[in-house]
């Protein structure tokens, strides 16, 4: 039994060996998408490489998304894909910024040119010299920290500037989302009156940002303000605020203007949204990219687009309407 | 008269095996029928076929002198053959009258709509049914898993009884009982016949044989090897039917 | 002797009777005592009370009302998972696959509500419809792995793992790969999150929402007692428990759980019987998965780590079931739950990581198993 | 093995049936050259062994305990425990001035030491305190997790030696273009060359090991008590065999093997995280059934096991390779484990 199988075994590998390279044609450009996770601030990213794609008559593979946070689930998809081939520029959110050095490294060694998308590698600086992360073109993504900041002073200003605030935070790991909540931190530090009570991690469930908050509004029953560091993270957070009854009495802010934090936003169940600008960021990147690979250009190592706000006020205004992830 | 339960010219064959060769027998009411031989004589098999585990090759099956089938181990039950068998298939996690009435449970409606069963009703009915026996379990409520075995034999007997079997069939019914035990088994069993109710024993012991038993039926590779009455033979004799001896000193003549 | 035959029966019990271990001997004494027998028996329960009283102490706003309620909403999902469990575990059998059944109905039902609200369809219509596709796509799983078992004579652990696997590749399909789906109308967040009475101590009672004129300042006053969801789960519970302990159904359950054999020569028709316990088992599942949408609004997708069927069997365990089969009882798994459920809750308010209720999860596991297994009938 | 004689009547529609497994595979690669050419190369064999390295290894792990009739369901969570474990260890040892090197490999070494320990209790719960084998390693499965999140607060180990990366990411074997070879370190050439790699790392420390545990399985006296205590636990006892040792050593090698998975983790992701395993579970069972071996015990075998983590090995990577949404997978690795177990009650004599 044993022996059939071996030679089974053996005259595929012979075949696989035997089985002729088959070259690529190159005429056109084709770029790789390769999201963090599945969720609408990657496929708003997504809107926006397409368009750019569409507009420079480049050719687009959109890589199949990770279904959760972390390199065991996206490295072998992006392994796959480069397996395939085909593409001479990749956009990548490494979901770590360490694990992705070796993977990336052997796919820019095959030629192709890399640009992160909303997180990094390493610390983010790809203009050191003598790193082991520094071959990417550049990094495109929020100035997290600042962002962080700027939501303490948005809410700080819906609060009074005094009382008890709350961050419901998604995963340590992820760079930008570690950013955001030492910003905060920092940012509600600059208001005497207001105490940041607690951080809490929820991991990218929703079921568990929604216990957790729940704890901390059990915990402290004065609590003004809260600080959702994601759409998951922010949307368990509403979910408390309903369960506990208190629409209205507590201040959410959130980051990312999914649909359903602008919905909620429309309702009253929050109060203010972060936009970041995803699907910018993606045509930025595809921007560059072609312009590296046609022109030679030389690429700024950071690009940072801004931020916009939404609230009640402005919600409904057409202007902001192109900044809400669909 | 016709026979409470009667068999003629069984057969039944697995694959190139004949386990039951043309056997046929009866056994009438109040009469207890013990069924003897070797292992693989085809004991099992035969009493299989007449509780409806397995169909016969060739056979028939008359119950009251009227031509039956038996397909199912249901059918059997329905027709009131009744079978316990060694290990005897009780529910260990249940109490007793829980399995005196398994799979028949009584019912009464709550609320006027939803059938619930009827724990009262049953634990007083297996009270009864114990109580006709003689067999004493000093609490209900208790779980099979502490009852001893000849206790558990006793429920699985009085299960039988309390369905109304006209016959019934006892596979080593005193195999994994302790002495005494054994001997309430038996008692039992007499106590059954006096209410009229056909048994068919399967036994390798010969003092229960005796013991309880009108007649014997002697099973060798298949066949029937011999029938006796109880009071008309010895132990030499059924033994020395069992293992064939007989044939071979008339061989050796 | 008897012990033999029982032996004969059941090998793989039979290195554990050989075992001479400490456990059996430790039946001896107190727990001969009628209290002793009492403590042992709800020994979940007691240690219930006793965490409790401690969180109770240790953690501000633990001891409130409010929290009870949370505690009870927000594990509407696990009570319900854990009776549908419950059921499966009684057989001897096990279902794996209701935390992806769960996931599947909430995902489904989303999907639906939003296509067709999208499509302008009166809005009761569009949550009915939902709810019933959601509702009846949770019985084909059960169907499945029942037929599987009894049919094909696939363990319950294969069939149902088999089935884990293939609702949650269709959960993904709908949810196009991992994305909770919105847009389900927002009326059903509050049928999800409401309570049955809203009293201000000051004026007046309302029923099923907040008088109109309360106002930030003093929405924090409200009393809000029993949440909707408390209601879906006593349901579930009462009609699971009452089919379990005084009908028919639930006494062969119960017998095919004790003795498969003892069960088909009672003249149970076994296979019928098994199917329609994972149908009911991946139903119930579907109704968890179904409230999940109108608590949190969104189809959810079951994150694989979440892990949902092995805490509900860790909850019915605990609840004092055996794997073996042929024992427990819905209202001691709802003990399993609401242990399982204050440990957590208790940790997050008492400042304690959560993480120990991992571990937590995995001592008291290991203790119910001892304990069932030095009372083997208490239950 | 033994029934080869047997076997010889088998008609040849049995014998396809018991081969099913082989056959499958042949039929998957060939739809997926078929479907994406990109598919058909040594590179694309060498990533789905070396994505596979985890299940192979975990499967292995489920493989040893299966056989005596049990389950292991904290093996995910030991391997996330172990990640953990390694890579603070590796830290900590480069943080006291060990060279890079001798950091891993101490870190490495103590980790399949400490890897033993959930397996011994583990083994200790099944066969001395008759805990069933679900309630014990499920029990284990929380108390490796929340020990493991305890340890690292919620963030994955950083700031491992970038040689780990090296390591987990290399190849045995490099040819550059000119034809030179060269062991363990990649050549360096201008960009856009080829360089072939030959043999991952990762995958010969798996397999290392593997073969290691298959001899031992197959052809010594302990592997022989496996399969009789899976068999027939009563037998086992009564002919003398230390059934409580020898389950103990299957659970410590279970757990073993998961801690060997967590170490390749860590080599290959450079980090460490509790949950590293946590969706691995599913595949890790699915390898054995699909391999043929069965739940109630005393059946099963190394070989078998590799050839049933392959197929999902080659499923995953081969449905990516062409283009098809991973949900696929999920269905067809759930079918395929259901389908296993049916075949192999049609045709029983597929694993003697």
């Amino acid at each position: 039994m044993k022996k059939r199988y071996s030679a089974v075994l053996v005259i595929l590998l012979i075949l696989l060996t035997l089985a002729p390279v088959f070259g690529q044609t190159k005429k056109q450009l084709t770029f790789l998408f390769m999201p963090g996770v599945q969720d609408p601030f990657y496929t708003t990213m997504e809107k926006g490489v397409r368009a750019k794609c569409k507009e420079l008559g480049v050719n687009l593979i959109v890589a199949e998304y990770p279904k959760a946070w972390g390199p065991e689930y996206q490295v072998p998809i992006l392994q796959a894909y480069a397996q395939r081939g085909g593409f001479d520029g990749l956009l990548i959110a490494p979901t770590s910024v360490d694990a992705l050095k070796a993977p990336l490294k052997a796919i820019y060694d095959k030629g192709v040119e890399i640009i992160t998308v909303d997180t990094f590698l390493g610390d983010g600086d790809y203009s050191k010299p003598n790193t082991d992360y520094n071959f990417p073109l550049s990094y495109i993504g929020s100035d997290n920290e600042l962002g962080g900041k700027m939501i303490a002073e948005h809410l700080a200003k819906l609060v009074g500037e005094k009382g008890k605030v709350f961050c419901e935070a998604t995963n340590p790991d992820v760079s930008s989302v570690a950013g955001r909540v030492k910003g905060f931190t920092e940012g509600v530090a600059e208001f005497p009156n207001m105490k940041l009570v607690g951080v809490e991690w929820c991991l990218d469930v929703q079921q568990k940002a929604q216990e957790q908050t729940l704890a901390a509004l059990q915990k402290d029953k004065d609590i003004v303000g809260i600080f959702g560091t994601n759409v998951f993270s922010a949307q368990g957070a509403n979910q408390a605020v309903v369960n506990a009854g208190l629409v209205g009495a507590i201040k959410i802010a959130s980051w990312d203007a999914t649909i359903t934090n602008i919905d909620n936003l429309k309702k009253g169940v929050v109060d203010l949204v972060l936009a970041q600008k995803p699907g910018e960021m993606g045509s930025l990147g595809v921007e560059w990219l072609y312009k590296y690979l046609t022109q030679k250009v030389q690429v700024p190592k950071k690009v940072i687009p801004g931020f916009e706000f939404f609230t009640k006020d402005n919600v409904n205004d057409p202007a902001m309407q192109q900044y809400i992830y669909q | 008269m016709a026979h409470l339960l009667e068999a003629k010219n069984i057969t039944k064959r697995f694959g190139g095996l004949t386990a039951v060769d043309d056997v046929s027998f009866y056994v009438d009411e109040g009469e207890v029928v013990a069924l003897v031989g070797d292992n693989g004589a085809g004991k099992s098999t035969l009493i299989k076929i007449i509780s409806g585990v397995h169909k016969p090759d060739v056979g028939e099956i008359f119950l009251n002198g009227e031509k039956i089938h038996i397909d199912s181990p249901i059918d059997a039950i329905n027709h009131g053959i009744e079978t316990i068998y060694q290990d005897l298939a009780l529910a260990e996690n249940m109490d007793v009258p829980s399995n005196i009435f398994l799979g028949r449970e009584s019912t009464k409606k709550a609320f006027g709509l939803v059938p619930v069963v009827n724990q009262e009703h049953m634990t007083r009915e297996s009270r009864k049914v114990l109580d006709r026996l003689d067999i004493q379990i000093p609490s209900l409520k208790s779980n099979i898993r502490n009852l001893s075995g000849g206790q558990r034999q006793a429920v699985a007997i009085s299960r039988s009884i309390y369905w109304n079997a006209k016959v019934l069939i006892m596979d080593e019914p005193t195999a994994a009982l302790g002495i005494a035990e054994q001997k309430k088994v038996l008692e039992l069993v007499s106590s059954l016949r006096k209410q009229g109710i056909a048994i068919i024993i399967i036994s390798h012991q010969m003092y229960d044989v005796f013991s309880v038993a009108d007649r014997i039926i002697v099973m060798r590779r298949g066949i029937k090897a011999g029938e006796r009455l109880v009071r008309d033979t010895t132990s030499e004799e059924i033994v020395s039917l069992i293992v064939g001896a007989e044939s071979v000193e008339k061989r050796s003549q | 002797m008897a012990d033999q035959g029982r032996q004969a029966a059941r090998p793989a019990r039979s290195l554990a009777s050989k075992g001479g271990v400490a456990s059996g001997g430790a039946a001896g004494g107190f727990f001969q005592t009628p209290f002793g027998r009492f403590s042992a028996r709800n020994w979940a329960l007691i240690f219930l009370i006793l965490m409790i009283v401690i969180f109770s102490f240790a953690g501000p706003g633990f001891f409130d009302i409010a929290n009870f309620q949370n505690i009870i909403h927000l594990n509407t999902g696990t009570f319900l998972l854990a009776a549908a469990e419950t059921l499966v575990v009684i057989t001897g059998g096990i279902d794996l696959s209701i935390g992806y059944v769960y996931g599947l109905a909430s995902v489904l039902g989303a999907k639906v509500m939003q296509i067709l609200g999208a499509g302008g369809m009166a809005l009761p219509a569009v949550i009915a419809l939902g709810m019933l596709a959601a509702l009846l796509v949770s019985i084909l799983p059960g169907l499945g792995n029942g037929f599987l078992i009894t049919r094909f004579k696939v363990p319950p652990f294969i069939a149902t793992m088999g089935m884990w696997g293939i609702c949650n590749g269709v959960t993904l399909f709908l949810s196009d790969g991992f994305m909770p789906v919105m847009g389900a109308p927002s009326q059903i967040n509050d049928i999800g999150n409401s309570y049955f009475l809203y009293i201000d101590p000051s004026k007046s009672i309302r029923f099923f929402s907040k008088p109109p004129y309360i106002t930030l300042t003093n929405i924090r006053n409200i009393l809000r007692l029993v949440p909707n969801s408390l209601f879906l789960t006593l349901l579930v519970l009462l009609i699971l428990g009452f089919v379990m302990s005084r009908t028919r159904f639930g006494r062969h359950t119960y017998a095919i759980g004790g003795s498969m054999d003892a069960a088909v020569r009672a003249g149970i028709n076994v296979d019928r019987h098994l199917v329609m316990i994972y149908v009911i088992s991946s139903f119930v599942s579907g109704v968890a998965g179904l409230f999940n949408l109108f608590q949190t609004g969104i189809g959810n997708y079951t994150p694989s780590g979440a892990n949902y069927e092995l805490m509900a069997v860790a909850a019915v365990v605990i609840g004092g079931a055996s794997l073996t089969g042929g024992k427990g009882r819905i209202l001691g798994t709802a003990v399993g739950v609401l242990v399982l459920a204050v440990l957590e809750n208790g940790l997050q308010i008492a400042g304690i990581s959560a993480f120990y209720r991992y571990i937590g999860v995995g001592v008291l596991l290991t203790i119910a198993v001892i304990i069932d297994r030095a009372f083997p009938d208490l239950f | 093995m033994s029934t080869d004689t047997v076997n010889q009547k088998s008609s040849l529609q049995e014998r396809l049936g018991r081969n099913w497994i082989g056959i499958f595979i042949f039929l998957l690669v060939l739809i997926f050259s078929l479907s994406a050419r990109a598919f058909f190369s040594v590179d694309t064999a060498q990533l789905i062994f070396f994505n596979g390295t985890e299940v192979f290894l975990l499967g292995i792990a489920e493989l040893f305990v299966i056989i005596t009739g049990g389950i292991d369901l904290s093996v995910g969570f030991v391997m996330g425990f172990s990640t953990v474990v390694a890579s603070k260890l590796i830290v900590m040892f480069a943080g006291l001035g060990l060279p890079p090197l001798a950091s891993i490999l101490a870190g490495s070494v103590a980790t399949m030491v400490i890897g033993l320990l959930p397996g011994l209790v583990n083994g200790w719960l099944v066969a001395y305190l008759r805990v069933p084998a679900f309630i014990a390693t499920f029990s284990m499965l929380g108390v490796t997790h929340g020990i493991s999140e305890l340890m690292t607060q919620g963030i994955p180990t950083k700031n491992l030696p970038s040689l780990a990366g090296m390591i987990g990411n290399g190849s045995f074997l490099y040819r550059a273009p000119n034809g030179a070879l060269s062991f363990f370190a990649r050549p360096q050439v201008a960009r856009g060359q080829t360089v072939i790699a030959i043999l991952p790392n990762m995958v010969v420390f798996a397999f290392f090991f593997i073969l290691i545990f298959a001899f031992i399985l197959g052809r010594m006296k302990f592997g022989r008590h496996l399969y009789a205590i899976g068999g027939n636990i009563d037998a086992a006892i009564r002919s003398g065999i230390n059934v409580k040792r020898d389950l103990i050593k299957a659970y410590v090698i279970s757990s073993l093997f998961a801690s060997l998975a967590g170490i390749s983790y860590v080599m290959k992701y450079i980090t460490g995280k509790p949950d590293a395993g946590a969706n691995m579970l599913l595949e890790a069972i699915a390898a054995v059934v699909i391999g043929g071996a069965s739940m109630a015990g005393g059946s099963g075998t190394v070989g078998r096991t590799i050839l049933g983590a392959l197929v999902i090995a080659i499923l995953e990577t081969g449905l990516r390779i062409i283009g098809m949404q991973t949900f696929m997978t999920y269905i067809l690795v759930g079918a395929i484990l259901i389908l296993a177990v049916i075949i192999d009650q049609i045709f029983p004599n597929r694993n003697r």
